[in-house]
């Protein structure tokens, strides 16, 4: 909506829409701090507990603001050298002590990386693979195209627990074991359903006639799907790859079972990794989650204001 | 009417539906070589605990015999699935760490083998604890060497008893109750004793050793469930828990949601006076660094329930040896050499039990490292090595390790947890872990 | 000439396989063969696989048992109790999702200083990694040591310490709390995006018939939303049903029974009994109920699907 | 440069016919317009030769080529819709050049055509807008540019005009009909304002439930309606309409409904004269009366004025005939109120008869 526009000629009119801009601005600051709250206050803790110390982490009442905060858990994750493991270089304390940090702080970073190949991939074949499928359920009357629809559902709907063990051994049938294509080809395959769907019910939103338009004016349907539907669809598109991005992002459970070295590895696996049989660090692996959460967020940044953005009017009538 | 119906065996049933679903052409020259199945490679699964310390005797391995072993780990918690996955899926595994409540299952799903025909191995049995060998045995083979081993320990806070004018530590559960009540009143800690009973991998070991210390068991001599049985431990030791929360508030409601490590992390914060704990924690908890009550955590022998004993729980987690590398020659010899080299001496000593003892505090299985003089000091500087023999002798194994123990664990477990919630009475909860295991023995044994 | 059976057979194949057909074959193609090569055999296999007696500890008898695995997940008392937690833990999730990712998205929709700020806040529950996330909340939950009970304490809204997860009535709702936190993020943005898709001149012609802002809301708002909320019903239905994280992460299944969920219970049979016939048929059930639901779901709100 | 041929072309949606046993012959450089109610299958029928839509049996020609499945794209025509579907996000001089573009048009040549095309609509000044920057009539006119500018062989409309205002709409009619001489092309236009068919068609394809009615010149479609449908539907104010019965008596054949008869000229007569007795309809359209000249006995209709409706240049009289209610116009050289008795002759030579169950005409069918 735009914002309100004044009526000069009318003092009252005037006064009625300052008193409902100031409400709508009241409004919207509330709801804004209570929004923040909610969203915001779990993740203080996660930031702040990330600078905390294992002991001040368990004190009671909890501190807020640390009071010595430490860099220890981020200096481990980003300047740990490389050092060959043995006997006399291994890390022999326990690591609730706080002053220890799992060897495999080093890992955090190749993993990251790891992650981030896996996601953008993810993404990119979920465009390539998605829009065509998505356009053609939305926009073509073709035979069998509601069954087509449900056909991708059905994948969607048996609990992931249940397909581990078929997932595996198709993976390594695919000899994909620890390799971060294995991972690729799995998120695809959970992601893309969705892809299809947000996307279908997008570009059924839009006017038939501009597909027809776009057809008579010489376009073939390929051409159509980039000159028109595209362009258009940018807000969704949008959010479908911060779908299939997040999700390839947090995946934990099909990444557990297909990789085991950190050529493959993948964030949620190394994290899950500072918890062990004897001991875990909560700063550190909060830690962690700080750094996970900062590719995903400057992404979506980068991408929040095509969301925002509506490109559809003027399509129709007026 | 379902058996005239074929009968597959499991490979068979994979063998077949891998063929349905035509992955055969796809697969069989797979999109990127692995590595991975090469003969000279022995593949070690492990969970992640004591990353670096492996890391460090892999290399010394190598460096050493010239095999080329793959490490890699994945958490505790997810350890086992992962594990039964790479099993099912057939990936390549040949050496992995194994918890003594999986060796009947896993040997009777045939995913491990016994190890018996490795003289190399079983040389180290005379210098073994008995506790470790019997733990590792199933229908009379042994299935590996011992990784760790460690029993369920009293602990206690001597400030806070002193405070409160206890002079001596509790010899019965009764005694506990009493002291715990003169500790909360003296407004010294308000749930004096901690016990961690979230739904966990740990909270069998904390139910067994309250009911052997309840003079009770599980099961009888041939396996019958006697858990439920009033006159038995098990449900005493339940009333006991349940009176202990209920009636005199010594234990805290929330128990039912402590892990095994919140629990450690609350005890060594000074909340607690009593605490049930693994006796390795007896390192992190008598360290300054990690503990507020570093130097006054005690240990004391388990509490006698009413015609009881000493009695505690032990548990051991060994390195054990797949089906798949069990079935090649060479495969086999390269893992049992990597077995020994854990397990048993690497270069003359029990290197890596050692050094996981005074890395982290795990209980080593073989008795002559008590001897070491590494040891003694370490052990000297926050416990007391007599009480931890005496203990450790009474230590018993699980009596209800058994290929059916997982499935019964869940609603043993969570019977206690009804109890504890007054859902259900002791009596009803522990009839109802017995009637399971009834039925479990009668489905499977 | 037209009704020679040659030429109809032709006219009819040229009509089967024309222009239109042959580029829709050519659009799904990649991502029939993407679920064709991935997700077709570990549906079917496990599909197959719940028609057996599959016991992993005792692989010499597999025996095919036809419904056998259906009729004992059907007729036991606890797998009911777990469906009926299900549905609570379902129902009051998906609808805090829906209520909370409409008023943000109803926010979002509107131009203020610090929208884009706001916005980019909102998204970081979504990026958590699923286990730091679980691990954070099992912290924050604590009974002992955690920000929540800080927090109320210091607030003085509670004068000592709550159990949370450890009181069986309040664990599905604090599990529940955490999903929606981490969900809300994406419903917010689909229904966002619906929004922005409705063109401005819909409003501009209602402003001009005099309608004011409540009811430009109901009339126009709300129907064009439809699209955008079926597809967070669906989505968040179907994660809901089958949500499995947070119930390993913070509670495995208890206290006592108390978050033993269906998703849970798949678990339990399938990795720690080791009975994946039983385990896949539960599943199956799990599946065609979520179907089910996303069908209903689909018929009621979808437009032309 | 292209005829349209339409053989035996039938459409189904599901099991719902849209277009039954479609046959039409569109010469080259003919204006058609199809006209019916909504529903009729005019649009589908249009997205047929546009290559929109399949069909489900017959052929399609375009000259002698048969286009059955030829994709849009294919096809040599350009089409200005309903809503006018202008792209959103590209500004008006895209929106008019796209099609150019997708022909692989040069550059200098589009940017020669666009901006022709945009001074013959008066849009010159539009081009960098966007279509949510523009109001109604200036969008029409966009989408009307994007489709001449294309110089196609066949130029299809599907109600252009619909969404306009009532004065925009009628000088439109007139620039499309100059639009029309000036482009030397196959124009086919779907309306179902029948006035806009009668202005700007060179014939008209009345059509109903998807079958053709008539196929004729706007005057023969008026003038000569094969049925019932197509003579209510062409007419402002409609035909008015008399239910009654043919008799025949003393040589003379005509109409009677109750007291009310009128006679059938000789010509008409002898056509219908077969009919007697049969239950018929009359059609007499409201201007073919005149009170100036005195009614022959039997050629006329005499009564009283229930309500008088003057129209600027004429006026409506609204009557009854036993108990039907009918609308006359007459001039304004007399005037009436409310209550005049009137006596008006009628053309005997221009009445409609159609046979009350066939709802054909019996005189022109």
């Amino acid at each position: 909506m735009k914002p309100t526009t004044f009526d000069a000629r009318s003092e009252i009119y005037r006064n009625k829409s300052q008193t409902t801009a100031r409400l709508r601005n009241l409004s919207i600051f509330v709801f804004s701090i209570l929004l923040l709250a909610y969203v915001l206050g779990p993740i203080a803790w996660l930031l702040s507990s990330s600078f905390q110390t294992e002991a001040e982490i368990v004190s009671v009442p909890p501190h807020w603001i640390p009071d010595e905060p430490t860099l220890k858990n981020f200096e481990a994750i980003f300047f740990s050298e490389f050092e060959e493991v043995t006997y006399d270089t291994r890390k022999k304390a326990d690591p609730v002590s706080g002053g220890y940090i799992p060897s495999t702080a080093k890992d955090l970073l190749p993993s990251m990386w790891n992650s981030f190949l896996v996601s953008i991939a993810v993404v990119m074949l979920n465009l390539f693979v998605g829009v065509p499928a998505a356009y053609a359920m939305a926009k073509i009357r073709f035979w069998g195209r509601d069954g087509t629809i449900y056909t991708i559902l059905t994948t969607r709907v048996i609990p992931d627990i249940a397909l581990v063990v078929p997932f595996f051994l198709v993976i390594k049938n695919l000899g994909l074991l620890d390799h971060i294509a294995s991972l690729i080809v799995t998120y695809l395959a959970v992601t893309v359903p969705f892809t299809v769907f947000i996307l279908v019910s997008f570009f059924e939103s839009l006017p038939d006639e501009l597909d027809k338009a776009a057809r008579v004016d010489g376009c073939s349907r390929l051409q159509t799907l980039n000159k028109v539907f595209l362009p258009l669809s940018l807000p969704s598109l949008v959010a479908v790859m911060l779908f299939a991005f997040l999700t390839s992002w947090n995946e934990f459970l099909l990444a557990l079972m297909f990789t085991q070295t950190i050529a493959s590895q993948t964030l949620p696996i190394i994290v899950a990794g500072f918890t062990s049989d004897f001991t875990i660090s909560f700063s550190f692996i909060n830690a962690a989650g700080v750094i996970a959460v900062i590719p995903p967020v400057v992404l979506a940044v980068m991408f929040e204001r095509y969301i925002v953005s509506g490109l559809t009017a003027g399509a129709v009538k007026g | 009417m379902s058996n005239q119906f074929k009968n597959l065996n499991r490979r068979d049933f994979l063998k077949k539906t891998a063929a349905a679903g035509a992955l055969g052409a796809l697969g069989a020259n797979g999109l990127i070589t692995q590595a991975m199945a090469a003969g000279d490679t022995v593949h070690f699964m492990a969970w992640s605990a004591a990353v670096d310390l492996v890391k460090s005797h892999v290399a010394e391995f190598q460096k050493v015999t010239g095999i080329n072993v793959n490490y890699s780990n994945a958490p505790w918690a997810q350890y086992r699935d992962n594990l039964i996955t790479k099993f099912v899926g057939n990936a390549p595994i040949d050496m992995m760490w194994v918890s003594d409540a999986w060796l009947p299952e896993w040997a009777e799903a045939g995913w491990i083998k016994p190890v018996d025909k490795f003289d190399n191995l079983m040389k180290y049995n005379a210098e073994a604890e008995k506790f470790c060998n019997d733990s590792m045995t199933y229908k009379g083979s042994q299935y590996g060497l011992t990784y760790y081993t460690d029993f369920m320990a009293f602990l206690y806070d001597d400030e806070a008893l002193k405070k409160a004018g206890i002079s001596n530590p509790p010899k019965s559960w009764d005694e506990v109750t009493e002291q715990c009540l003169k500790i909360k009143n003296a407004g010294i800690a308000e749930y004096p004793l901690m016990l961690a009973l979230a739904q966990e991998s740990w909270l069998i070991e904390f139910l067994a050793a309250m009911t052997y210390s309840h003079g009770g068991n599980f099961t009888d001599d041939k396996g019958n469930s006697i858990m439920q049985d009033p006159k038995e431990g098990a449900v005493r030791a339940l009333q006991w828990v349940v009176d202990a929360v209920h009636k005199h508030k010594i234990v805290s409601p929330a128990s039912v949601e402590i892990g095994e490590l919140t629990g450690l992390k609350a005890f060594a914060s000074g909340n607690h006076a009593f605490a049930l704990e693994p006796k390795y924690r007896m390192r992190t908890l008598n360290d300054p660094k990690q503990s507020k009550i570093a130097g006054r955590v005690k240990q004391a022998l388990m509490p006698m329930g009413m015609d009881g004993s000493h009695a505690t729980v032990g548990w051991m987690r060994f390195h054990g040896m797949s089906a798949s590398a069990a079935a090649d020659k060479t495969r086999a010899e390269n893992t049992a050499r990597l077995i020994e080299w854990f397990g048993g001496k690497a270069n003359g000593e029990y290197k890596f039990q050692k050094y996981l003892f005074t890395d982290i505090g795990a209980g080593f299985g073989v008795k002559p490292l008590f001897n070491d003089a590494d040891v003694q000091n370490a052990y000297n500087s926050y416990a007391d090595v007599n009480i931890i023999k005496e203990q450790q002798a009474l230590a018993r194994k699980k009596d209800v390790v058994t290929p059916w123990f997982g499935e019964w664990n869940e609603v043993h477990g969570s019977s206690w947890q009804a109890a504890i919630l007054q859902k259900a009475t002791p009596a009803e909860a522990m009839a109802k872990a017995g009637k399971k295991w009834d039925e479990l023995k009668k489905e499977m044994g | 000439m037209r009704s020679s059976p040659k030429r109809d057979i032709k006219f009819r194949l040229a009509r089967r396989f024309d222009y239109e057909s042959r580029s829709a074959a050519l659009f799904i193609l990649p991502v029939m063969s993407v679920l064709a090569i991935v997700a077709v055999f570990p549906i079917l296999y496990s599909f197959y696989t719940s028609f057996f007696n599959l016991k992993l500890t005792r692989p010499h008898r597999v025996p095919f048992v036809w419904f056998d695995n259906y009729i004992k997940v059907l007729s036991d008392e606890l797998f009911w109790a777990s469906v009926s937690r299900t549905v609570s833990f379902t129902v009051m999730s998906v609808a805090a999702i829906l209520v909370l990712s409409l008023s943000i998205a109803i926010l979002l929709n509107e131009s203020f200083r610090g929208r884009r700020l706001l916005s980019a806040i909102i998204l970081i529950p979504w990026a958590i990694p699923t286990v730091a996330n679980g691990l954070l909340w099992k912290w924050i939950y604590d009974s002992g040591f955690g920000a929540l009970n800080g927090l109320l304490f210091q607030l003085g809204i509670i004068d000592s310490y709550i159990t949370w997860l450890g009181d069986s009535d309040k664990t599905i709702p604090l599990i529940s709390n955490s999903f929606v936190w981490k969900e809300v993020p994406l419903a917010a943005i689909l229904i966002l995006v619906t929004m922005k898709s409705i063109p401005e001149d819909l409003y501009r012609a209602a402003k001009v018939d005099g309608a004011n802002v409540f009811k430009r809301f109901i009339h126009i708002t709300i129907p064009s939303l439809k699209p955008g909320f079926m597809l967070v019903m669906i989505y968040e239905t179907m994660m809901a049903i089958r949500h499995f994280d947070l119930f390993f992460l913070l509670t495995e299944g208890g206290p006592a029974e108390a978050s033993h969920v269906v998703s849970w219970q798949i678990y339990v049979e399938t990795f720690r009994n080791l009975s994946f016939g039983t385990g896949s048929a539960m599943s199956y059930i799990l599946a065609l109920v979520t179907f089910a639901l996303a069908y209903f779901i689909i018929r009621t709100l979808g437009s032309k699907l | 440069m292209a005829r349209i041929l339409f053989d035996n072309v039938t459409k189904y949606y599901g099991a719902v016919k849209a277009v039954d046993c479609l046959d039409l012959d569109i010469h080259d450089r003919e204006f058609l317009v199809l006209l019916g109610p909504s529903g009729c299958g005019k649009t589908t029928t249009l997205n047929m030769i546009a290559g929109l839509e399949d069909l489900s049996e017959g052929d399609i020609y375009f000259d002698d080529q048969v286009v059955n499945f030829m994709p849009p794209h294919k096809r040599d025509v350009a089409m200005v819709f309903q809503s006018y579907a202008l792209y959103p996000h590209k500004n008006v001089y895209d929106n008019i050049g796209f099609g150019l573009k997708m022909r692989k048009y040069d550059a200098a040549e589009t940017d020669r055509l666009v901006r022709d095309a945009a001074e013959r609509l008066e849009i010159s000044h539009l081009l960098q807008r966007r279509p949510s920057q523009l109001s109604g009539g200036q969008r029409q006119r966009v989408a009307l540019g994007r489709a001449m500018v294309r110089q196609p062989s066949v130029f299809l409309m599907d109600e252009p005009l619909s969404n306009l205002d009532a004065a925009l709409r009628i000088s439109m009619r007139a620039e499309i009909k100059e639009l029309h001489k000036s482009m030397q092309t196959t124009f086919v236009y779907v309306t179902h304002d029948q006035a806009e068919a009668l202005t700007l068609a060179d014939r008209i394809v009345v059509m109903k439930d998807g079958i053709v009615q008539q196929i004729g010149t706007p005057d023969e479609i008026y003038e000569h309606p094969k049925n019932l449908f197509v003579a209510s539907f062409l007419g402002n104010p409609p035909i008015n309409l008399l239910e009654g019965s043919i008799v025949v008596k003393e040589n003379k054949t005509l109409f009677r409904k109750g007291d009310f008869t009128i006679n059938f000229s000789a010509e008409v007569s002898e056509k219908i004269a077969q009919y007697a007795g049969h239950e018929v309809i009359l059609g007499i359209r409201p201007e073919d009366v005149d009170e100036k000249n005195a009614a022959v006995f039997g050629q006329g209709i005499a009564g009283l004025v229930d309500t008088v409706l003057p129209m600027g240049s004429e006026q409506y009289l609204s009557m009854h005939i036993e108990g039907s209610e009918v609308f006359f116009r007459v001039g304004k050289e007399l005037r009436h109120r409310d209550g005049d008795e009137v006596n008006l002759a009628v053309n005997i030579n221009r009445l409609h008869v159609f046979d009350k169950r066939s709802t054909l005409n019996l005189i022109w069918a």
